[in-house]
């Protein structure tokens, strides 16, 4: 028998099962999927362990057909980027994913700055064994006055549990799957665009040729025959891990756990945290410093969380326009 | 009309072909929002808002007619790769998880295998660029290699060696400099080992592979 | 716009080094001249970025076909309230040239609206679902409605047909006018574009004063004095507000505010400004002359129209600059570390 | 791999790469294993998650230095001083594997009186002849024992010997003959075990490292002393009974005009530390291409028979005895040489190879000298080679000198070029950069070029030998396009037609060709042939006609046959032993049913010496193979590299010969004393040690010798190689090549591809920001290099990750990075690389040092059309080198007479 529920708790973000932020136990279940859906799949990609090697890109590309295109996104061109060795630019229609190279040089704080023989300089090297020996995983000591370390990274739709772009859609061209992964259905999408703005990690966008907008799917397709996404299948470092998500998560937090105990101090995890803005990510991250190097905002929010406020704000606007209205019109003459 | 144009778009198809309850039940069905007001994803974000089209996903890896053991042809890891075939055409190469030395895995170069083989800028016809030539000009198969058999036998004989040396260090050598050879580290060893058998056969000693460099 | 030159330092942080690589020092007010914002503005605050590259997709929508829809919304759906109004108080002028407006607002933002989208022929899955999250599609809820309504009732008005329907379809489309004027605003405001969302609870009032302002500055365009007076207060009401309302907006002490005082979208606010405050002069002194009536309606418009793209332009430039995405995200971090001081290590 | 042939007696790798995930330390060296094998790599990162020390040494920092422990940016080309110093370190403070060493090495060998050291004749060793700058190698051998010397045939044994030192023989790349079997040795050698006797290999060892000093790798390197100290004290904690370090090398190494001395260095090295045979040590060698392996053990290269055996030399094997004469009643498995060369000429000729007619070794042609490539290339150009088959291969961009290359196949009568695109090599007559210059015509240019498409790696089936040694077989997916055919058809079918036009012909010389065994089955309607027939054929058959398991098995009477000896067994049971795919039951488990890897199926080489000379597990933590005394066979998770059931106290009697002739303590069997070589007294033309030399281009003196560079060089001269000069002003900079991760080689395979070409879009050079300050270079714009062959230009990327090196007494060395992978065709274009380098060729191998190189560097694009000549003209004449001006195709001018071409 069907019961017509009603959607205006949902609206106030005060219903339980329909909230707008916050942590969520079970998305793919507040999504209307039944008690036996499959577990919340994700991705945890360690980059403390990314050689940056692409193969991901590749993978997704040629698993997805997706077209070829330069580090703006111009879609059949290429061109060199000049960024490090990162010349795919940015997640879009046409990549999704993306490796980030970051280059960091930094002087060493200690004497002697440069090469030279030995007993050269009576202080010693700037060099010794325990300096050496807590390096960061992803830093290369380069045996000189400067240490460079270059860090890579591959990015990709982070499949929140709030995902913006899933709740702006007017068409439900995106949806939630029975995996927990937001993906975009081709033969809806209107290309009205709204995903676009709406997403704080700058992820989807319109291929423009096409009309319609494009991201990561978490390969859906492949999920449904049981096998793994292609970027996750290909990765040859397991940089890229592919699984259950509760899985995922308790790995990411015994992985920080150990390169902390080696003191990689700038370890950290991205999007791991349910109570971020989002809700947390079906698609984390392990970092080696603030996610802005990486081109990842630092504390992203999902907009429909201050919806309710909007709506309330154009509720009382619209009432303005009728008071305002109304006072020009009965505070005027009457005509004669 | 809305929604009928709706239900053509998305909705499943009408077996009852309308008009009878039945009907209008699947075509309301179809439409979505009955969908997100009747079930349990009232906010239209799941399991309401599935298109005809994801209902009929399914993965390729699925639908292939056959899947072939191959190996990737990119360097010497020597990665397993499962070929995917479907309607004689490769639909999907990827890694082979059986692999004990790749698990599975491959890199860029090994990812793009599928391209590397289905490429639209394959050469696939025989060309055919006569001495003096500014143009490439079109060869039958067969045409051409009768005319590379009779081009290896003149090469041939014009540098066949009985003997080489200098005088005082002349020896045999039941060889020629007419005919030499380069292959790429990607041949097959049948390949190379036919190579070498023919080359040895024929007396041409100039024969050189990849692996030399 | 790029380098390839990793700067020493950058981002670096460690556990020997004791603080971060860099500090991030408070943004100086104003900002000045940044060409095209990106490495050039770093003078003026420290952020850290990924080679200068955008963080946020700029948005996809096209200018001007959206700031017109959002203008025409505006303008649209006040006047058919104004019009309803009129209707019930026995001006018929006024009641005519309001539902002009307004059928005529709403087909064209119809027309906008469709071809902004990347298929425009599936402008009907619109429909397939009602999704309160998504402003879009709750608009689209409002816009069929209103424009059905509105646009029939102002081409019986042209016919002169069915009376009756006239009034039912007026009240109707008069019902969806307000929703549709200040929607908009929840429209843009519901984005990670760090302008607009930041204003999330201002631009509904932005959007629906402003669309009172050209609303009833084009009524009063098109409305002979004996009947105009409705139209001249709504939209003296209108400009006031709107002036008052952006102000707030454009003066917040935070960073992302900044986009509007820069470049062309700075441009189109402050002409937005001047036409505003103008035409609110105009209409308040000589409003009740014809000449003024047209001269202050349409400076009032052109305001209206001016703040959609400055409000647009300056989205969309806040969106192509990774600080103004960073700098706030990172200031409230830094606020929620203060709170948790004692119990936050990094 | 002559550099590991010589030290262990075969030239594959010896560990396999899953098995990295059990060492304690690895040292990549001479490879970006990351980016040129990230695959294999894994295994790296699997040991790194373990526990393991992961050092990248390397000049450039590449995406492996980036997740290494340790990057030591040392100066390009100067491997050998760095590993020599770790040598010096671990003999100086005695941290070598002594039980280790003693048992299986020749540290112990007493070295004849003769031979002088590099220490006392300015960087020579005893032997030069600086005539034909080659060496004798008499002067190295062991003092014999007098007691074993024995062979079937001591005359002819003597004969070789002396033959083997002749310049024509020392050209024709004999060393790359020890790829499986060491090179023969004339005697077992005295030994002193106390490893005292001063003239011992160790004592010599200790001497001729002795001036590489901590001190003296930092200034010839530019590195740290520290940083060495810190390599040397991860290399050396890590490697004794319970720890194993590896070494992970490629052609970072083997593209030097040192190369197979590099990898000597590593070798003794490894072995000092008892590394090799175990698990998580030994010398990985990654090979990059899929069969580039397979491509020398089923050699299509001048100088090898299938299994290593040499092509027979005209001043040295006329015969078949003559050619076994070396190996004859010889210790180790090079003892059965006869055996497997019968074997093959059955392979090849059937029944027309009989005992009575020398089972036609006299239908085998004979070399005598250098054929490669590079050679050919001169001898095309001077008209010599009429036609040429580019199977596969892109020399025009993939090769050092593209120039010269282009200039050599526009002087044949015909070219086939089979490929899968359309290949820079076959367009060279109508779209090379010498057209832009005028330099070559298409009117000109009277080469016939076939382009035949190939069929890909899916089109077809057959088999690719792995880095590891490893055969895995390929089902065919798919029928190839068009007139896209395998390479396996288009030479069967072009022996099958040439058969059939010399059907009728008495000729001598056609009756090779007429009786060679040529009746493989086959398929379809193109008529493909069987390749696992072929695959059959290449393991061999024994007297009973079945498939042979071993090649142990292999006589010297006919009886059996085979056309590689050591891929005998990948047949073994008529069965397919590389198409097998049982996955290995724990990751890093030695899976044996996955493919076939060579010999007989053994995964890591030498594996014996995973044991202690009783025959124990050196410790519980590295076991792997072992005796077990209550089975009375050897046991463990490989198959043993030794025969199963020679107990470990076997002492070969009086008279023994092959593997007879060794001990139960001799994990080296290929070589003919069992042992692993810390020298060399034979197998390598350039010296029984390494030694540092400069690269043939370098901005730096030797700091180590008088000798700047390595006296055996070879060169191949002309106007279109001409060599610059080092320690030159005009060209003050050092470039090294590589590949990157997004590309394949010569790019053909990737440069066509939208997704990988999208990810490498255009050709860059790499610079240190203070180079780019020195010269004016800007990010994201165009540089122009110059050498003598030619100048380039490439876009810049200014990465601090390049650094310059700062020597003693302030010399700053520049170096620049270029990847190799671009040329004018494709969709990801650029100038090549290649073009601007020379040639120069390690005389072991003749294998180019395009690892190193010098140049300058200048902002902005290069000149086009004639004033590109001019322009480099004025470099040469500045650098005060001969001209570079060449006559009609490439040929040389005609006017100038300009006799300094070598090439005749």
């Amino acid at each position: 028998m069907t019961s017509i529920s009603s959607a205006s708790p949902a609206f106030t973000g005060k219903d339980p099962h329909n909230r707008l932020f916050g942590p969520l136990p079970d998305v793919t279940a507040e999504a209307g999927y039944d008690e036996d859906h499959p577990a919340r799949v994700g991705f945890f990609t360690d980059t403390s362990v990314c050689i940056g090697c692409k193969a991901c890109e590749v993978a997704c590309k040629e698993w997805n057909t997706l077209p070829m295109d330069d580090s703006h996104g111009t879609r059949d061109v290429i061109g060199l980027s000049g960024m490090s060795y990162d010349n795919t630019g940015q997640l879009g229609a046409n990549s999704w994913r993306h490796v980030a190279f970051i280059e960091q040089v930094r002087t060493v704080d200690l004497p002697m700055p440069t090469v030279g023989r030995p007993g050269d300089d009576p202080r010693g090297s700037v060099l010794n064994a325990e300096a050496l020996t807590e390096f960061d995983p992803q830093t290369g000591q380069s045996g000189t006055d400067k240490q460079v370390r270059w860090l890579m990274s591959s990015d990709v739709c982070k499949h929140c549990t709030h995902a913006g772009c899933l709740d702006v859609c007017p068409t439900g061209a995106l949806f939630r799957s029975e995996f927990g992964t937001v993906v975009v259905q081709g033969d809806i999408c209107n290309g009205c665009g709204y995903c676009v703005s709406a997403c704080p990690y700058g992820v989807i966008n319109r291929r423009e040729d096409d009309g319609r907008v494009f991201k990561c799917t978490m390969c859906y397709d492949r999920l449904t025959d049981g096998l793994m996404p292609a970027c996750a299948t290909a990765c040859p470092t397991q940089s890229i891990q592919f699984g259950d998500l509760d899985e995922l998560q308790a790995r990411a937090d015994a992985r920080l756990a150990t390169l902390k105990e080696q003191g990689v101090e700038t370890a950290r995890l991205y999007g791991r945290d349910e109570d971020d803005g989002v809700g947390g990510n079906g698609a984390f991250f392990l970092l080696l410093d603030e996610p802005e190097v990486y081109g990842l905002p630092p504390d992203p929010v999902v907009t429909t969380r201050d919806l309710p406020a909007m709506w309330k704000a154009a509720g009382k606007a619209a009432l303005m326009i009728v008071g305002v209205a109304a006072t020009a019109v009965f505070g005027s003459r009457r005509p004669r | 009309m809305i929604c009928r144009s709706e239900g053509r778009a998305f909705g499943q198809p009408d077996p009852a072909g309308g008009g009878s309850i039945d009907g209008v039940k699947t075509w309301l069905d179809a439409w979505p929002v009955f969908r997100q007001l009747t079930g349990p994803d009232p906010l239209g974000r799941g399991r309401a808002a599935r298109s005809r089209g994801t209902e009929a996903v399914v993965s390729r890896t699925a639908t292939a007619d056959r899947v072939a053991a191959s190996v990737c042809p990119y360097c010497a890891v020597g990665c397993a790769q499962k070929v995917y075939v479907e309607n004689e055409r490769i639909t999907q190469i990827e890694g082979d998880p059986d692999s004990p030395i790749s698990r599975g895995r491959l890199c860029p170069k090994g990812s793009a295998s599928k391209q590397l083989v289905t490429s639209p800028t394959r050469v696939t016809k025989v060309r055919y660029r006569r001495p003096y030539g500014t143009e490439w000009e079109d060869l039958d198969l067969d045409t051409a290699m009768e005319m590379i058999a009779d081009r290896v036998l003149e090469a041939r004989r014009k540098g066949w060696q009985e003997v080489d040396g200098p005088p005082e260090n002349r020896h045999r050598v039941n060889r020629t400099m007419g005919v030499a050879s380069l292959g790429g580290a990607t041949l097959d060893n049948e390949e190379n080992y036919l190579m070498k058998k023919l080359y040895s056969a024929l007396g041409a000693i100039q024969i050189e592979n990849q692996a030399r460099i | 716009m790029t380098e390839g030159i990793a700067t020493p330092g950058g981002g670096w942080r460690r556990a020997d080094g004791g603080q971060a690589a860099q500090p991030r020092t408070k943004r100086r007010k104003g900002g000045r001249r940044g060409g095209r914002g990106e490495i050039a503005m770093v003078d003026d605050v420290e952020f850290t970025s990924y080679y200068g590259r955008p963080i946020l997709k700029a948005p996809v929508w096209k200018s001007p076909d959206v700031p017109l829809y959002l203008f025409l919304g505006g303008a649209a759906g006040s006047s058919s309230i104004l019009a309803a109004l009129a209707d019930v108080t026995g001006r018929p002028a006024l009641t005519r040239v309001g539902r002009y407006v307004s059928g005529g607002g709403a087909l064209a933002s119809v027309v906008f609206l469709i071809h902004d989208l990347g298929r425009p022929a599936r402008f009907l899955h619109m429909l397939r679902v009602f999704k309160p999250t998504s402003p879009l599609s709750v608009g689209t809820y409002i816009l069929a409605p209103f424009s059905a309504a509105a646009s029939t009732t102002a081409a019986v008005e042209l016919l002169g047909w069915f009376p009756g329907l006239k009034r039912f379809g007026g009240v109707v489309a008069a019902l969806f006018g307000g929703p549709l004027a200040t929607y908009t605003g929840v429209l843009l405001a519901n984005t990670a574009v760090p302008t607009w969302h930041a204003a999330h609870t201002q631009l509904p009032f932005v959007f629906g004063a402003s669309g009172m302002a050209a609303g009833g500055g084009l009524c009063m365009v098109f409305t002979p004095l004996a009947e105009s007076e409705p139209a001249r207060r709504m939209a003296i009401a209108g400009a006031a507000i709107e002036l008052a309302v952006v102000r707030r907006v454009e003066g917040s002490d935070s960073i992302v505010a900044e986009p509007y005082h820069l470049g062309r979208p700075g441009v189109l606010m402050r002409a937005a400004r001047a036409c505003t405050a103008s035409g609110l002069g105009l209409a308040l002194l000589g409003g009740r002359t014809r000449a003024g009536a047209v001269g202050s309606g349409l400076l009032l418009a052109a305001g209206s129209l001016l703040t959609r793209f400055g409000v647009f332009e300056a989205g969309v430039a806040s969106a192509k600059d990774p600080k103004y995405v960073v700098v706030p995200q990172r200031e409230r971090l830094a606020a929620r570390a203060h709170e948790h001081a004692s119990t936050i290590t990094r | 791999m002559p550099g590991l042939g010589a030290s262990f007696g075969r030239g594959g790798a010896t560990n396999f790469l899953e098995d990295l995930a059990n060492s304690d330390c690895i040292v990549i060296e001479g490879s970006n294993m990351a980016e040129c094998h990230p695959v294999g790599f894994q295994w790296v990162m699997e040991a790194k998650a373990r526990g393991a020390k992961v050092v990248h040494i390397d000049p450039r920092f590449t995406r492996t230095s980036a997740v290494a422990d340790l990057h030591v940016p040392l100066r390009v080309g100067t491997d050998i001083a760095f590993l020599g110093g770790l040598i010096r370190y671990v003999l100086d403070n005695d941290l070598y594997f002594r039980e280790y060493v003693v048992a299986y090495t020749n540290a112990a060998a007493i070295v004849g009186e003769e031979f002088v050291d590099t220490e006392d004749l300015g960087g020579l060793f005893s032997g030069f002849d600086p005539e034909t700058r080659t060496y004798d190698e008499a002067s190295w051998s062991y003092e014999p024992s007098g007691q074993d010397s024995r062979t079937d045939d001591p005359g002819e044994a003597a004969e070789q010997e002396r033959s083997e030192q002749h310049p024509d023989v020392k050209h024709s790349d004999r060393a790359q003959a020890a790829g499986s079997g060491g090179p023969p040795i004339p005697s077992k050698p005295h030994r002193d075990e106390t490893l005292e006797h001063p003239r011992t290999v160790f004592q010599i060892l200790k001497r001729h490292f002795a001036r590489y000093t901590p001190e003296m790798v930092a200034e010839v390197c530019g590195i740290e002393p520290e940083v060495f100290e810190q390599v040397a004290r991860w290399v050396t904690e890590n490697s004794n009974r319970d720890r194993t370090t590896a070494w992970v090398y490629s052609v970072g190494w083997t593209q030097h005009s040192v190369g197979a001395q590099y990898i000597r260095t590593a070798s003794i090295l490894q072995t000092l530390l008892g590394n090799i045979g175990r698990p998580g040590g030994g010398i990985m060698a990654l090979r990059g291409h899929a069969s580039i392996q397979g491509s020398t053990d089923v050699p299509t290269l001048f100088n090898l028979l299938p299994g290593y055996l040499p092509m027979p030399h005209a001043m040295q094997h006329q015969t078949l005895d003559e050619y076994c004469a070396d190996a004859a009643g010889k210790g180790g498995f090079w003892g059965n040489k006869r055996a497997y060369t019968v074997s093959l000429l059955k392979a090849w000729f059937g029944d027309a190879a009989q005992p009575e007619n020398d089972f036609r070794f006299d239908w085998i042609p004979k070399i005598n000298g250098d054929h490669s490539s590079y050679r050919t290339i001169a001898d095309m150009i001077e008209g010599k080679v009429h036609g040429y088959f580019l199977v596969g291969e892109n020399p025009t961009v993939g090769h050092p000198n593209g120039r010269m290359n282009r200039f050599g196949l526009a002087n044949l009568d015909w070219l086939v070029v089979r490929d899968l695109q359309m290949i820079e090599s076959a367009t060279f007559w109508n779209e090379s950069p010498e057209i832009e210059t005028g330099e070559l015509a298409p009117e000109t240019i009277g080469t016939e070029v076939f382009f035949l498409p190939a069929a890909s790696h899916v089109e077809k089936e057959g088999t690719f030998t792995q880095t590891q040694r490893l055969l895995q077989w390929r089902q065919k997916a798919v029928e190839p396009p068009g007139d896209a055919r395998s390479d396996l058809w288009f030479y069967f079918h072009l022996g099958r037609i040439l058969r059939s036009r010399l059907a009728d012909s008495t000729d001598p010389r056609d009756q090779a060709l007429l009786h060679m065994t040529w009746d493989y089955p086959v398929h379809g309607e193109t008529r493909d042939p069987d390749a696992e027939a072929v695959l059959r054929e290449i393991n061999g058959t024994g007297p009973d006609g079945r498939a042979l398991s071993t090649y142990v098995d292999m006589a010297d009477d006919g009886s059996t046959s085979g056309g590689c000896w050591i891929y005998t067994g990948v047949f073994a049971d008529e069965v397919n032993q590389a198409a097998r795919r049982t996955p290995a039951r724990e990751p890093g488990a030695v899976a044996s049913e996955w493919g076939w890897a060579w010999p007989l199926n053994r995964r890591m080489l030498y594996n014996r010496a995973s044991a202690d000379p009783e025959g124990r597990p050196w410790s519980e933590r590295k076991k792997y193979v072992y005796w077990d005394s209550a089975a009375g066979e050897w046991t463990g998770a490989d198959v043993p590299d030794v025969e199963r059931t020679k107990r470990p106290d076997y002492v070969p009697p009086e008279g023994a010969s092959a593997q007879d002739a060794l001990a139960g303590t001799d994990p080296f069997v290929m070589q003919g004393d069992g042992k692993a070589w810390l020298y060399a007294p034979a197998g390598l033309v350039d010296g029984p040690l390494p030694t540092h030399y400069e690269p043939v281009e370098s901005v730096v003196e030797n700091a180590l010798y008088a000798q700047q560079a390595s006296p055996t060089v070879e060169r191949i001269e002309g106007p279109w190689n001409r060599e610059n000069p080092s320690m030159s002003e005009v060209f003050p900079f050092q470039v090294t090549t590589y590949r990157l991760t997004e590309h394949h080689t010569a790019g053909g395979m990737s440069r066509t591809l939208p997704y990988l070409a999208e990810l490498q879009p255009e050709f860059f050079v790499e610079v240190s920001p203070e180079l780019a300050a020195l010269r004016g270079l800007t990010h994201g714009d165009y540089a122009t290099l110059v050498s003598t062959r030619t100048a380039i230009e490439a876009k810049v990327l200014v990465t601090e990750r390049v650094r310059p090196i700062r020597l003693r007494g302030g010399q700053v060395v520049h170096q620049i990075g270029m990847p190799y992978h671009w040329a004018y065709s494709g969709l990801s274009t650029g100038d090549s690389a290649n073009d601007l380098l020379g040639i120069a060729l390690d005389a072991n191998t003749h294998i180019q040092e395009d690892k190193v190189s010098t140049a300058d560097i200048v902002p902005g694009r290069r000149p086009r059309g004639p004033e590109l000549l001019e322009f480099v003209e004025s470099y040469r004449r500045r650098a005060g080198v001969g001209s570079g001006r060449v006559g009609v195709n490439g040929r040389a001018p005609v006017a100038e007479g300009d006799g300094d071409d070598q090439v005749t």
